[in-house]
């Protein structure tokens, strides 16, 4: 569907408020160098094969990604505490809690429904 | 504020006896007045899932009562026709009074709560039996009798692997011999469910769910499937039947004795759907063939998905994040309590 | 709130209880776009929930190990990149109001978009071709949902941009069309935060052994 | 190239004239109906020149007053559907006993119930409440439109797409027989080959659209569009409620978009993600679609909670007892509504440190619930009640609702919810909260707020001839299935062996029939109120001495609600205000500024249903097409920057002429 397209063409009240986000030049740059390292560092951590387990590869890849993410919204979506009186902002916390308990919680609950479900299947995972 | 409280003071005593009362007269009248076989049931584990019901239905109603009592009270009291009630349109708030409303049904909850932590745990279908009754635990050296459990459009399969038998919709089990089902199903989800046992649980293609429970008085019982699977499951019924001991042992030799061959082929006949089965007996089973159908490998030819590449080479992969994740978020102190289960 | 109202009882008339010029509330515009993200954004959430459920069960196929090619997802990561500044050089060009720019650094973001797309496009087609389709494993179906979900909202961005530009071209930078921009720009910039999970989340961490 | 079957495929898809169900007497007569029906409209419509009128004053208004009725008016509609269908399912199960088999076969059944579950939730519940929002929400916060009026109509028309699809089903091939949540395996494309699930995906995905479009611009218009000196905390509580439901419904709804467009991927391109080889999990869509599941009910409930909270104020004349605690209770609804998903699949499997973390979360949610039902309850304490109709209603509900929550908290006790899951206590108990709630507090919300709609007050013979026979009919319907729950039998059974329970049943059926008989009387209610509608007339705009700012201006209002935006000081604003002595302003009037109509919503909801019909049905072709159309309409009507004209000052000072003219009249 276009919904994204619709959203956008409301404007009945066109000449007030205005709240356009306002960046410059400087921020866009030092947004754009930062993500360029942090995505450069974990893609050599893994294609390089910088660390031995594969599971602190993941944490620091995950860390990675997650201060990457963090940059994208100050730099690019200009994510402050200000915007839209705060409203931006606790959206998208909540969003985050929202997206971490879908996550987590689908991940937590579907370990424990395979772990009791599939007994055989998980002594292949753990050992017999 | 003081008359809040007066007719909190009030209405106290009359509720605790009415909530006694109550409670007394709903479960006399649903054990008599009906076969509400949930409140009366013949096995240990129903007996106590019974119980919970009936305490924390008197543990809520120590604020429902009150609670619908007050509202007729109220809404009598203050009709705007009583010219002589009280009448205060300002008054909106009590530090006293919003303690007390959110303070009673905090106490019940956490009451409760405490209720169904313990008894999830001890009630868990999974967890083998330590007791076959009040004060009864299961008697050294008696193991549990296994049935395998196995839900087709739309009958029940039964496996004994002990005795060597299997019956279509016609269970049996001696009495106060701990029972042991692996549930499983061929294709849609069921739920294995016999009230007078224990409670229920789903039955699933491709995955094993396991169910503890007792039969503690002799007799015939329903059970049935208790989750929508199409068309023929109002008919997915079956007789439980609950034995001594000597009548078991001739159930199974009347078993073995009748019983036709239970292989591969005969499987896959008796899986095409068909609703109102009667009974049929099965004496020689195909020992693999209860493990075939869990992993969805019956025809020949397919590949068990248990030796299937599923878990690639490092394990779960979901299972393994939500290891992550989902413990340290959730601080869960049974991790992996699952697992241990299945030594 | 008794208090309050018994004070503003003995203000007594000083109250004012309704506006004498044309009241006008502030535009939603910016904010309900970033809600339709935040929604969005919970789209992608179940979907990578879904990933991470079942990302490891190849049932016998293939696995990521296997079928991951780092070194074109860098490649693809790089074209997003590149088109998130170049959007933001548009934002620039738009801030000094002028049309021209802003649209150049439009088309140049749509550009690395398509380029994104087609090498996203050329992966589906390999994957196909090897035999490593959307029905292969509940693994593949999960990988194919989720950045074919992704690749489907740039499809969608790259149409608005070229709508955008059409009516930057014929209407210049009117507000309506300055917002326009900056949602649009939210709407990129959104995508990029997801690739970053997805690269990290399903390429990435699918080739660790 | 193409041969001729080949074409025919392209084109018609797998729809033949085998779809059409004339084998079945029940379908026939009821198409005939609605066909007669359909043309007696069409025909009426066009002998009194209706079209130009509803084309120009509803289908295309973005009046969010207007939408608001349509909303409703489509909830109604709906509701005698998903009425219809309960109806026969009691009499079905109060039959089919022993050798009876009922009038209806299993194939027949099963469709009726899950339409039931469908339309009650999302095409009845939803839009009743989305269209109480829509009406109340801009009044009570004092703004003249919604945010985004034109997304309004958009969105109203795609919740109607997806009605219309599921009312197709009834007579162009089937309806899903999965039940209302269409688990797989059972709703994949092996066991359920037939059109019935894709019926179902498309109405709810075209709906949800919708759902989710109106569910952004209220967040917008309430964060946005309050008037001055309304702060947050002085925000009335339905439009609070109002607030957190939609954060609900923006949070919630996507997850139901992705789960089911998984479950067309899966069923469309064979794909695994619920399969049961290759990987597949069916247990997944059921842990995400709960995920959506349950904070949906809350998307239904809390309105009603506002409701229910304006209501037991106004007609107490008493200021709300613990406001604070009133939004505090909502917000900690909201948030932990998103924390106890799994308690609708304890039996699943999960494991008791799984199970006892939901079961204990959703136990929770029943403190901040019941501290809501005792501030309503001390709201009453020391008022001065009048005992209109909707207060009747509030009253039925708190005392039904408690039940209600009882039974809810019983049910989170997962070793209780292993006797009591899947049974019919557990059907008594979602119906005991959903109708003793949610539906109680609709149509308490229309009685209340339908002289503001239309000028004149419901008739209050009817209405409590309609409350007493809902209260009474609720309570013989859905009692006995309690105790039946406790007798051990499971829902969605079509037909029964044991001869015991049918007297249970049976009295379950004459509720049902109580239950229609209050719907007919609500049905005569409005009719009656519009024969009677001079008596009933509400002149001042303020029929039940209300608090809040929808009762300051006239009703109906005006396009524009408020001709100078008021200024907010205190909760109960209009409250204050009168306190005040204020006076309404007659003179020094300013043009308006107002969106304008567009006939753009409609027509991208039109195409939206051919486009679900199509997919439906395999019509490649014909998808392909309308794919396209949507892309082109909804493109060129971003090319429409001419969207909202100023309502000229003439024209204000003549509505409010007559206003000070009516008032003045009327003493």
């Amino acid at each position: 569907m276009s919904e994204h397209h619709d959203n956008v063409h409301e404007h009945h009240h066109e000449h007030h408020g205005d709240e356009l986000p306002h960046a410059d030049f400087k921020s866009y740059m030092i947004g754009f160098i930062l993500s360029v390292i942090l995505t450069a560092i974990p893609f050599w951590v893994v294609m390089g094969g910088v660390f031995e387990t594969s599971s602190t590869t993941a944490l620091v890849i995950l860390g990675f990604a997650a201060v990457q993410i963090v940059v994208h919204m100050i730099y690019f979506l200009h994510m402050n505490f200000q915007s839209e009186g705060g409203w931006n902002m606790l959206a998208l916390i909540f969003t985050a809690v929202m997206v971490f308990i879908t996550l987590a919680g689908s991940l937590w609950v579907m370990y424990h429904l395979n772990v009791n479900m599939m007994p055989g299947l998980m002594e292949a995972v753990h050992g017999p | 504020m003081r008359g809040t409280l007066d007719y909190l003071q009030y209405s106290a005593m009359p509720i605790l006896k009415l909530v006694r009362g109550l409670s007394l007269a709903a479960a006399v009248a649903l054990l008599a007045g009906c076969d509400a076989v949930v409140m009366s049931p013949s096995g240990d584990v129903a007996a106590q899932q019974r119980d919970l019901i009936v305490w924390a239905t008197v543990l809520m109603l120590l604020v429902i009562v009150p609670v619908i009592i007050l509202t007729l009270l109220f809404a009598w009291r203050y009709r705007s026709s009583n010219k002589e009630a009280t009448y205060k349109p300002d008054w909106d708030h009590s530090t006293v009074l919003e303690l007390v409303i959110w303070g009673v049904p905090l106490l019940i909850i956490i009451a409760l709560g405490a209720m169904t932590y313990v008894s999830t745990h001890k009630l868990d279908p999974y967890r083998p039996l330590d007791r076959i009754g009040p004060g009864q635990p299961v008697p050294e050296g008696v193991e549990p009798l296994v049935v395998e459990v196995v839900s087709l459009d739309w009958k029940w399969l039964f496996f004994y692997p002990e005795q060597g038998i299997a019956t279509v919709n016609e269970l049996a089990a001696p009495v106060d011999r701990p029972i042991r089902f692996k549930i499983t199903s061929s294709s849609t989800m069921n739920s294995f469910f016999i009230p007078a046992l224990a409670g229920q649980i789903y039955a699933m293609a491709g995955m094993e769910t396991k169910l503890h429970g007792v039969i503690n008085e002799e007799g015939i019982y329903d059970g049935f499937s208790a989750n929508y699977s199409g068309a023929g499951f109002s008919h997915m019924r079956f007789k439980f039947h609950g034995m001594s001991d000597a009548d078991f042992g001739e159930w199974v030799a009347k078993v073995a004795a009748e019983g036709d061959t239970l292989d591969r082929d005969v499987y896959r006949e008796l899986e095409k759907p068909s609703e109102r089965e009667p009974v049929h007996y099965y004496a020689d089973v195909d020992p693999t063939l209860y493990d075939a159908i869990l992993n969805l490998c019956v025809e020949p030819g397919t590949m068990c998905m248990k030796d299937m590449m599923m878990f690639g080479h490092g394990g779960h992969g979901g299972g393994n994040v939500g290891k992550d994740d989902g413990h340290e978020g959730h601080g869960d102190p049974a991790a992996g309590h699952g697992h241990e289960q299945h030594q | 709130m008794v208090d309050t109202t018994q004070t503003q009882q003995a203000q007594g008339q000083q109250l004012q209880f309704h506006e004498t010029e044309e009241h006008h509330p502030q535009t939603g515009t910016m904010l309900g776009f970033w809600l339709y993200l935040m929604s969005d954004c919970l789209i992608f959430a179940s979907l990578f929930a879904t990933y991470g459920v079942l990302g490891r069960s190849y049932a016998g196929g293939p696995t990521g190990a296997e079928l991951f090619d780092l070194p074109l997802v860098a490649m693809n990561t790089a074209l997003l990149l590149l088109s998130s500044i170049t959007y933001g050089f548009a934002m620039l060009e738009m801030q000094k109001n002028r049309v021209r720019g802003t649209i150049g650094w439009l088309l140049i973001t749509g550009l690395f978009g398509v380029g994104f797309l087609s090498l996203e496009l050329y992966e589906f087609a390999h994957l196909i071709h090897v035999g490593a389709g959307p029905q292969t494993s509940a693994f593949l179906t999960s990988f194919f949902a989720l950045v074919g979900t992704h690749g489907l909202h740039v499809f969608f961005g790259i149409v608005w941009l070229v709508t955008l530009c059409f009516q930057l071209r014929k209407y210049g930078l009117i507000p309506e069309n300055k917002r326009r921009v900056a949602c649009l720009s939210m709407f990129w910039h959104f995508l990029d935060v997801v690739w970053i999970g997805v690269f990290t989340f399903v390429y990435l961490m699918g080739v660790l052994v | 190239m193409f041969d001729q079957i080949d074409l025919t495929k392209l084109i018609f898809g797998r729809l033949t004239w085998e779809a059409i169900p004339y084998h079945e007497p029940i379908l026939i007569a009821t198409f005939a109906a609605v066909i007669l029906g359909g043309i007696a409209l069409l025909v009426a419509l066009t002998y009194f020149r209706l079209w130009g009128y509803l084309w120009r004053e509803w289908f295309t208004s973005i009046d969010h007053k207007k939408i608001g009725i349509m909303y409703i008016i489509l909830a109604l509609v709906m509701l005698l559907r998903g009425f219809a269908d309960a109806i026969m399912m009691r009499i079905q199960q109060a039959w089919a006993f022993g050798d009876s088999a009922g009038y209806l076969p299993p194939d027949h059944y099963d469709q009726i119930f899950t339409a039931h579950g469908v339309i009650m939730i999302f095409f009845v519940a939803m839009p009743l409440v989305t269209g109480i929002m829509n009406y109340v929400v801009p009044l009570q916060i004092g703004a003249r439109d919604v945010a985004f009026p034109f997304l309004n109509n958009f969105s109203f028309w795609m919740t109607t797409s997806g009605a219309v699809l599921v009312m197709v089903s009834l007579f162009i091939g089937e309806f899903a027989k999965t039940g209302w949540l269409a688990y797989p395996p059972l709703a994949g494309i092996d066991k359920s080959p037939g059109v019935g699930v894709d019926y179902y995906i498309w109405a709810l995905q075209i709906a949800g659209v919708g759902t989710l479009l109106s569910g952004v611009n209220l967040l917008v218009t309430i964060v946005k569009m309050r008037a001055p000196g309304m702060t947050m905390m002085k925000m009335p509580v339905f439009t609070w409620t109002a607030l957190c439901t939609n954060v609900l419904i923006v949070a919630a709804f996507p997850v139901l978009t992705a789960v089911l467009a998984m479950l067309t991927l899966d069923r469309y391109l064979g794909t695994n993600f619920f399969t049961e080889d290759l990987g597949g999990n069916a247990m997944m869509y059921i842990n995400l679609i709960w995920i959506w599941g349950h904070p949906e009910v809350y998307i239904l409930i809390l309105p009603a909670f506002g409701v229910f909270s304006e209501i037991v104020s106004t007609y107490s004349g008493k200021r709300l007892f613990g406001y604070a605690s009133m939004v505090y209770a909502t917000v900690v609804i909201t948030v932990l509504s998103y924390l106890v998903w799994l308690h609708h699949f304890f039996t699943m499997g999960s494991g008791a440190s799984v199970n006892s973390f939901f079961g204990i979360t959703t136990m929770i949610i029943s403190i901040p619930t019941g501290a809501k039902v005792f501030n309503w309850l001390f709201t009453m304490y020391r008022g001065r009640i009048r005992f209109d109709v909707p207060m009747l209603w509030t009253v039925g509900f708190m005392v039904t609702f408690v039940i209600g929550g009882m039974t809810g908290v019983l049910l989170a006790v997962p070793p209780a919810d292993f006797v009591l899951h899947n049974s019919l206590f557990l059907i008594a108990h979602f119906h005991n909260v959903i109708i003793g709630g949610v539906l109680f507090g609709m149509l308490a919300a229309i009685t209340y707020w339908f002289p503001k709609a239309f000028g004149f007050k419901l008739d209050p013979f009817w209405g409590k001839v309609s409350f007493w026979f809902w209260l009474t009919g609720f309570y013989f319907a859905f009692m006995p299935l309690y105790v039946l729950g406790l007798m051990g039998v499971t829902r969605r059974m079509s037909q029964f062996d044991d001869p015991s329970l049918q007297i249970w049943f049976q009295v379950a059926a004459f509720g049902a029939v109580l239950i229609a008989i209050g719907i007919a009387a609500f049905l005569i209610q409005l009719v009656v109120s519009f024969m009677r509608r001079e008596s009933l007339r509400d002149e001042t705009g303020d029929p039940w001495d209300g608090r809040t700012l929808e009762w300051s201006t006239s009703s109906p209002p005006p396009a524009y609600n408020f001709a100078f935006t008021p200024r907010v000081h205190d909760l109960d604003a209009w409250w204050q205000m009168k306190q005040h002595g204020y006076k309404r302003p007659e003179s020094g009037f300013l043009p308006i500024h107002m969106p304008k109509n567009t006939g753009a919503g409609i027509i991208l909801a039109g195409i939206s249903t051919v486009l679900g019909f199509a997919l439906i049905w395999h019509m490649w072709l014909l998808a392909g097409v309308s794919f396209l159309g949507l892309l082109v309409v909804a493109i060129g009507h971003t090319f429409n920057y001419n969207r909202d004209y100023h309502i000229p000052v003439e024209e204000v000072e003549r509505v409010e002429a007559e206003r000070t003219r009516v008032l003045a009249n009327h003493g």
